[in-house]
């Protein structure tokens, strides 16, 4: 169990160095095709992590949807615009400095976040004076595991979206139709 | 009449405004795709919407009149008063930004009848964000409306400024986008629901987190872009000005109701214990916002940004309610919306009915002598102006002297002397409207012949103007509603005490 | 669980798509590091669902499709100001200022 | 009767929507546009006069007209709207309607030849209904009204004639002056709202003296603040600046409303709200002391202008100084009785003067002469063509010198008594009682020399100009006569004790004023000889600045300011004629002129209060406003940028 676990841990951050480094990659290379690349990549790591959280049915969608059709999206409209390459504008600096600063203030703010453990959460949400057995307060955290042994990966998410989440379920076929329509009268060349 | 949400007809029957004006916005849809040729095909395109808007408001009226109400948890979608309010808020502006659109679309050669489709659309999208009763829904309806009106600010394609209005809207917005699901994600993590009710439970019952602070600070930041509250408004005067100006006004009187709605509704029933630590924030927001938004305006030129820097200042006084977090803050909000929508309506349809087929944007001395020659309209843009102004008489008068009275009664004196020297300085900018209208001569023989003034138009604008005045001297059947409404806020009872 | 090292390189992530939007001047680029920043709050949201149940999970379904439209939208968009001034950078768009 | 007392505002309202929707479709209907312009301020004074007789027969003082619920806050407490007619409100609707009918009948005549002549008479009507409004208001808030819309209508009067840029412009720093004052008002009203929990007159009465105690801060503030508002309405030190810019409207206009009726409001208002006042003695002090300083640096600069309405305006904003200086010590129905004797004769000083530009205009433009008809010294001699103008405005000067028994007298010296008493107590009103007197003897000065540059001497504006010089028609002229029998008997309503009177209107107020009169120390009263001597001070300070203003003004050459050079010679002579007076000019009058022109007008004036105070606040705004604009630099890496820092202040802010 012990060797299980530091394998999983190991794994993780194999994998999360992968995705943070895709990460910087993409955001710095020049070339936009290089990025949208490095994007997909970073994805792919996601995808992996996501099935190291026991969500495997959202990693497999990850690859198809977001890493397949919405990159894709992507590398074509990219292709499509023909754009070069343009080189770093070195004097642009201060906007890098002030940038990444920024984003290195926003992010010490939320990488302590770090902190949090499954004991930690458990004893801010429940009531109950400390200490606090995660598995009596989220239930679900096992229940998860045996849905999925149970219903499978995507009867686990199916089965509530249908039911409990059929409002927003409903929604979001109103969110494709606008983007649908939008996209149609925005891209097309006459209408 | 009890409705039980988590079963599929009552969520049908729940969600019956939204749904009706979906399916005429299919319906509308239906007709464009085989009429999308003419002015003819537009106007009638045009008329459908108004009725789905009708058909809407009318569901909305049944369900408030026959008081619907959630059995037990209010799952999703809320059922309250303050919904029903908003949806009627929201519906009437978006049937006058449609009936605004009409002429000027056909005008301004934008012959694509799938605008009102979209402006449908983006309606219910507001709609469910000013509903919502869970963070789900809440996301959802605000990325259906956000969509949507990043291709109504982008709609005019022939139009450099248009396209860069849409570009920049969009980027920005989803950037806040992430912010804001951020928030929603770290708020979930925090208490391990969605649900507005449960989660302000469960923040009742425990002492704020690290995680509960960080989501509700994320979760502001979303709500401060989309009310353009300093500093996340520099996208407002560039896409106010670059947006089909009927879509502005309906950004700017809309769009931003629906966030405010919304704001409103979230610190009332998902925040309302961790008010010590959101009010600073809005404190902030609030004076900066005000500040900043009037000062700007001075130096404006162009009318429209005038008015975007015009409609950040004012959402600025709008955070002065939400600070103050009561059922008076909660009635100020819907009063000074009710206020504003109506006067920056009108104020956007005269201002659509003086710009030129093709001209870029009308500037302040575009209007110099426009009483002589178009005198109704000329009054009726100085009665708005004089509304957003807050002078005593107009509806917005009344919708300030809500918010100021509001902010007092919860204990805060410094927010309402900075909106005061706030209001001060917008003399110096709603004033030159009413100045060079009404006391310059116009600059050539030729200014102001070319206005067009389209019956439906000028019906609209009509009505809005004499609400204002109506308003301003008489407008305790508005007021009544709306305390009655805004009390129905709080009074959601948890079925379901903390776990 | 790996609660906390998850929710840690989410932040990062978040951070790195933030800088990106932040130092970047080709739109369809800074819209990538937006889509990078929605990926990094999945994985808060995946985190977390592994305690609080599925309901996490399904969020995360509800983004995808988002941003799925987001993506058609933008394009959309890019590719109409592209028409316009036959590029995407965005220093160069600035016809809307002061 | 009394509950009918919106008819008063209703007919002008009727009015001011007819006459401009005239104005939009049948501008040259100039009959109809009279009709009705002058016919709804008849039928609204016919309803002044029938209100007050009925409240004179009523025994409540006060009598709340209801009309409908405005502002609903809770369910106990509500913002009616709905008048107050009592013994103050009921005396300024008569004084309204009565003088502000006159002056639409004399506009009548005045404006005849103008194109904007029914939007005038909508304006016109407009103010009336804003003007009511704020007299009648039996809260704040409903005063408030009032009192931004008599400012609205008073900005869109001075730039009536829209052509002339500096008119709109004058209009403009009208307007701002205004607003500056206006936000004190509404500082005040929040700050009631906030200690009293109600803004109705009465409640505020009632309650002010059970929650603050005397000498308290916080009405203090209140008091302040609201004073700040009426300095800025009826321009006083130091937002006076305005007034002088806008006699730029029409000379009816300044009559109405730059004189008898708007600029009053501040003096109403502190009457109104006098138990706060009165809780707060510095703040009464503070009254006192702008108005008389008001009184004296206003009179000080009306000695040296020329333009004939300049001198009249600002004759008005030290007349406006008299009155504060009446309220500011406790002596309210003093105040209220110098308003109403000022409104008679001021307006009758205006228009007089209208009729004076009106006849010289008419002249000039028919001799195709380029002079200005506002410039006293293309005037003089008049009195031969004009004998009712000039025998009119001969009553005004005596009445607003202070010459018993004309009506200004009375009203003047009872502030100057007030003054001086209270200065037995409090050295302070001893030197406001100085000024004021000071200013007594300027007034007189400068209106002798405005009667007799204007109507004595030899006409200066050319032959050819004054063989078209005639007296105005009868609706022009006729007003006059009513004003001018009005400026005469107008002390009777208020006579002192020492000729036999019985203070009427003293006596009238005194319900409103109760309050705050119960909380001030009586006003000790002066004994019969020390009252003589006051008395014959203020008579000798009125008839040595009568005679000497006329002395002065006809010995010296007045050069015309398109003077031709054969005239010059005759001019030099009498100049050297009369070196006495050089010696006069030089020792006495040069130092007044140059500190009246100089330091007052110019430096302090124009510069200090005018380009410092307003002008720079404005540019200090407008620059933060374009750097505002200069962040909006269009990039969107800048925008969120400027969002980014937004995101981590907000979270800092909550993550400590």
């Amino acid at each position: 169990m012990a060797s299980n676990v530091t394998v999983t841990t190991v794994i993780f951050y194999v994998f999360a160095v992968w995705a943070v480094g895709s990460a910087l990659l993409c955001i710095t290379r020049s070339n936009a095709l290089a990025s949208a690349l490095w994007l997909v990549s970073t994805m792919f790591a996601l995808a992996a992590i996501f099935v190291i959280l026991q969500a495997q049915f959202i990693a497999a969608i990850q690859v198809l949807v977001y890493a397949g059709a919405v990159m894709v999206l992507f590398l074509f409209v990219i292709m499509l615009l023909n754009l070069e390459d343009v080189p770093h504008d070195w004097k642009r600096w201060p906007a890098w400095v002030v940038g990444v600063g920024l984003a290195a203030v926003l992010g010490t703010t939320l990488v302590t976040l770090h902190s949090y453990t499954p004991a930690r959460l458990a004893r801010e949400v429940s009531t109950m004076p400390s200490p606090v057995d995660p598995r009596l307060v989220f239930p679900e955290g096992n229940a998860l595991a045996v849905a999925t042994a149970t219903q499978g990966a995507v009867g686990s998410v199916a089965q509530p979206l249908f039911q409990g989440y059929l409002i927003p379920f409903e929604v979001t076929s109103v969110l494709l139709l606008a983007a649908v329509v939008g996209a149609v009268v925005l891209a097309k060349k006459k209408l | 009449m009890p409705i039980d949400l988590s079963s599929p007809g009552g969520a049908t029957l729940a969600l019956l405004p939204e749904l009706v004006l979906t399916f005429w916005a299919l319906v509308v849809l239906m007709y464009v795709a085989w009429h999308h040729r003419d002015g003819h095909d537009m106007r009638t395109a045009g008329g459908l919407s108004i009725v789905g808007y009708i058909f809407a408001a009318a569901a909305t009226a049944w369900l408030a009149w026959r008081g619907a109400r959630p059995e037990g948890l209010s799952f999703m979608i809320a059922l309250d008063g303050f919904r029903f309010a908003s949806d009627a808020l929201l519906l009437w502006i978006a049937a006058a930004v449609a009936i605004l659109s009409v002429r000027w679309l056909i005008r301004q050669g934008i012959l694509a009848p799938e605008y009102y489709p979209m402006l449908m659309l983006a309606t219910v999208g507001m709609m469910l964000l000013a509903g919502a009763a869970d963070l789900i829904t809440l996301f959802l309806g605000l990325e259906v409306m956000s969509i949507s009106v990043y291709v109504l600010a982008g709609f005019d394609r022939t139009r450099r400024a248009s396209a860069e209005a849409a570009l920049k809207y969009f980027l920005i917005g989803a950037f806040a986008s992430g912010f804001l699901l951020y928030g929603i994600a770290l708020t979930y993590g925090a208490t391990g629901q969605f649900n507005f009710d449960l989660i302000g439970a469960q923040f009742a019952a425990t002492p704020p987190t690290l995680m509960a602070k960080l989501g509700m600070g994320l979760i502001l930041v979303g709500f401060a872009f989309k009310i353009a509250a300093v500093p996340f408004h520099a996208w407002a005067p560039d896409v106010y000005e670059g947006a089909p100006t009927p879509i502005t006004a309906f950004m700017a009187s809309g769009v931003k109701a629906a966030a405010f709605l919304a704001l409103v509704r979230v610190l009332a029933e998902v925040f309302p214990a961790l008010v010590d630590l959101w009010r600073p924030v809005i404190f902030g927001l609030a004076a900066i916002t005000i500040l900043v938004g009037n000062l700007t305006a001075l130096s404006q030129t162009s009318m429209k940004r005038m008015l975007a820097y015009s409609a950040i200042a004012h959402a600025g006084y709008l955070l002065l309610a939400v600070w103050a977090h009561s059922d008076e803050g909660t009635a100020a909000v819907l009063i000074y919306l009710l206020a504003y929508s109506v006067t920056i309506v009108a104020a956007f349809g005269i201002l659509a009915s003086i710009e030129r087929a093709g001209a870029r944007t009308v500037r302040l001395t575009d209007l110099e002598g426009l009483f002589s020659v178009r005198p109704f309209a000329s009054i009726g843009l100085s009665i708005c102006m004089l509304s957003l102004l807050g002078f005593p008489g107009t509806f917005g008068f009344i919708g300030k002297w809500y918010l100021l009275s509001a902010a007092l009664r919860a204990g805060q004196t410094t927010l309402p002397v900075i909106a005061m020297v706030g209001s001060a300085i917008s003399i110096g900018y709603y004033l030159p409207v009413v100045l060079a209208m009404t006391l310059k001569p116009a600059r050539t023989r030729q200014a102001h012949q070319t206005i067009r003034f389209p019956r439906p138009a000028r019906i609209a604008v009509g009505i809005c103007v004499f609400a204002i005045l109506l308003l301003g001297v008489w407008p305790n059947t508005v007021l009544n509603f709306a305390t009655q409404t805004a009390v129905q806020l709080r009074q959601s009872e948890l079925p379901i005490g903390p776990r | 669980m790996l609660l906390g090292p998850s929710l840690a390189l989410s932040a990062v992530l978040f951070v790195l798509g933030v800088a990106g939007v932040l130092i970047r001047r080709n739109a369809i680029v800074v819209f990538m590091c937006v889509e990078l920043m929605l990926n990094a709050v999945n994985l808060t949201f995946i985190a977390l669902a592994q305690l609080h149940g599925v309901s996490g999970q399904i969020m995360v379904f509800f983004v995808m499709t988002v941003a799925a439209a987001e993506a058609a939208v933008g394009l959309a968009i890019i590719l109409a100001i592209f028409r316009h001034t036959q590029s995407v950078d965005l220093t160069h768009i600035n016809l809307l200022r002061g | 009767m009394v509950q009918l007392v919106w008819l008063a505002v209703a007919f002008p309202l009727f009015g001011a929507v007819a006459n401009a929707l005239l104005a939009i479709r049948r501008p040259a209907a100039k009959t109809a546009v009279s009709i009705i312009g002058v016919g709804v301020l008849a039928g609204a004074f016919v309803v002044a006069v029938g209100v007050f007789n009925a409240l004179v027969h009523d025994p409540r003082p006060s009598v709340p007209v209801v009309l409908w619920h405005w502002m609903p806050v809770s369910e106990r407490l509500s913002i009616d709207f709905a008048f107050r007619v009592d013994h103050l409100s009921a005396i300024m609707l008569l004084v309204i309607t009565g003088v502000g009918g006159l002056i639409h009948l004399f506009s009548v005549g005045y404006m005849r030849s103008d194109p904007g002549y029914a939007r005038y008479f909508a304006y016109l009507n407009l103010f009336i209904v804003f003007m009511l409004v704020l007299v009648l208001g039996a809260s704040l808030p409903v005063s408030f009204i009032g009192w931004e819309g008599v400012g609205l209508c008073s900005y869109l009067l001075i730039g009536f004639w829209y052509e002339i840029d500096a008119n709109s412009d004058a209009g403009k720093k009208a307007f701002l002056a205004n607003r500056i004052g206006d936000f004190g008002v509404l500082v005040a009203m929040f700050l009631l709202w906030w200690h009293l929990g109600t803004l109705d007159f009465v409640g505020i009465t009632m309650r002010a003296g059970a929650v603050f105690p005397i000498g308290s801060s916080a009405a203090l503030l209140i008091a302040l603040a609201l004073f700040l508002g009426c300095t800025g309405k009826s321009a006083q030190i130091p937002l006076y600046v305005w007034l002088p810019d806008a006699m730029a409207g029409p000379t009816p206009v300044s009559a109405l409303i730059h004189a008898a009726t708007m600029v009053t409001a501040g003096v109403f208002l502190v009457v109104r709200t006098a138990s706060v006042f009165a809780l707060a003695p510095v703040s009464l002090e503070v009254v006192a002391v702008v108005g008389a300083l008001t009184a004296f640096v206003a009179a000080s600069i009306g000695l040296r202008q020329y333009d004939i309405k300049k001198v009249l305006a600002y004759s008005t904003v030290s007349q406006l100084g008299y009155m504060f200086l009446g309220v500011g010590t406790g002596a309210f129905a003093s105040g209220i009785f110098h308003l109403i004797t000022h409104a008679f004769f001021k307006a009758l000083l205006f228009l007089g003067a209208g009729s004076v530009i009106h006849a010289l205009h008419h002249a000039f433009h028919h001799a195709h002469s380029d002079a200005d008809a506002q410039d006293m010294r293309n005037m003089g001699g008049l009195r031969r063509w004009m004998p009712w103008t000039f025998s009119l405005m001969l009553v005004a000067t005596l009445a607003i010198s202070g010459v018993p028994p004309f009506s200004g007298f009375f009203s003047k010296d009872e502030i100057l008594g007030a003054a001086f008493a209270r200065g037995t107590q409090h050295p302070i009103y001893l030197v406001c009682w100085a000024l004021a007197l000071g200013a007594a003897l300027m007034t007189a000065f400068y209106m002798a020399r405005l009667l007799a540059m204007t109507f004595l001497g030899r006409f200066r504006g050319g032959d050819k100009a004054a063989e078209y010089l005639h007296d105005a028609p009868w609706t022009m002229t006729g007003p006059l006569v009513v004003l001018g029998l009005l400026s005469v008997l107008g002390g009777v309503i208020n006579l002192p004790h020492f000729v036999g009177g019985t203070g009427w209107l003293e006596r009238w107020l005194a319900p409103v004023t109760e309050t705050a009169r119960m909380t001030m120390t009586p006003l000790p009263e002066v004994e019969g000889a020390s009252a003589l001597l006051l008395i014959s001070l203020a008579v000798a300070a009125a008839a040595v600045g009568l005679i000497g203003g006329w002395w002065v003004t006809s010995r010296a050459t007045i050069l015309t300011p398109a003077q031709s050079p054969e005239e010059h010679g005759f001019w030099r002579a009498v100049y050297h004629k009369y070196y006495v007076d050089e010696l006069y000019q030089k020792v006495f009058v040069n130092p007044t002129v140059w500190l009246s022109r100089r330091v007052l007008w110019q430096t302090v004036d124009a510069f200090l209060v005018d380009r410092l105070g307003v002008g720079g606040t404005a540019r200090l705004a407008e620059g933060l406003g374009w750097l505002g604009s200069r962040l909006q630099n269009g990039q969107v890496a800048f925008y969120v940028t400027m969002f980014a820092v937004g995101a981590v202040l907000i979270l800092r802010t909550l993550v400590r």
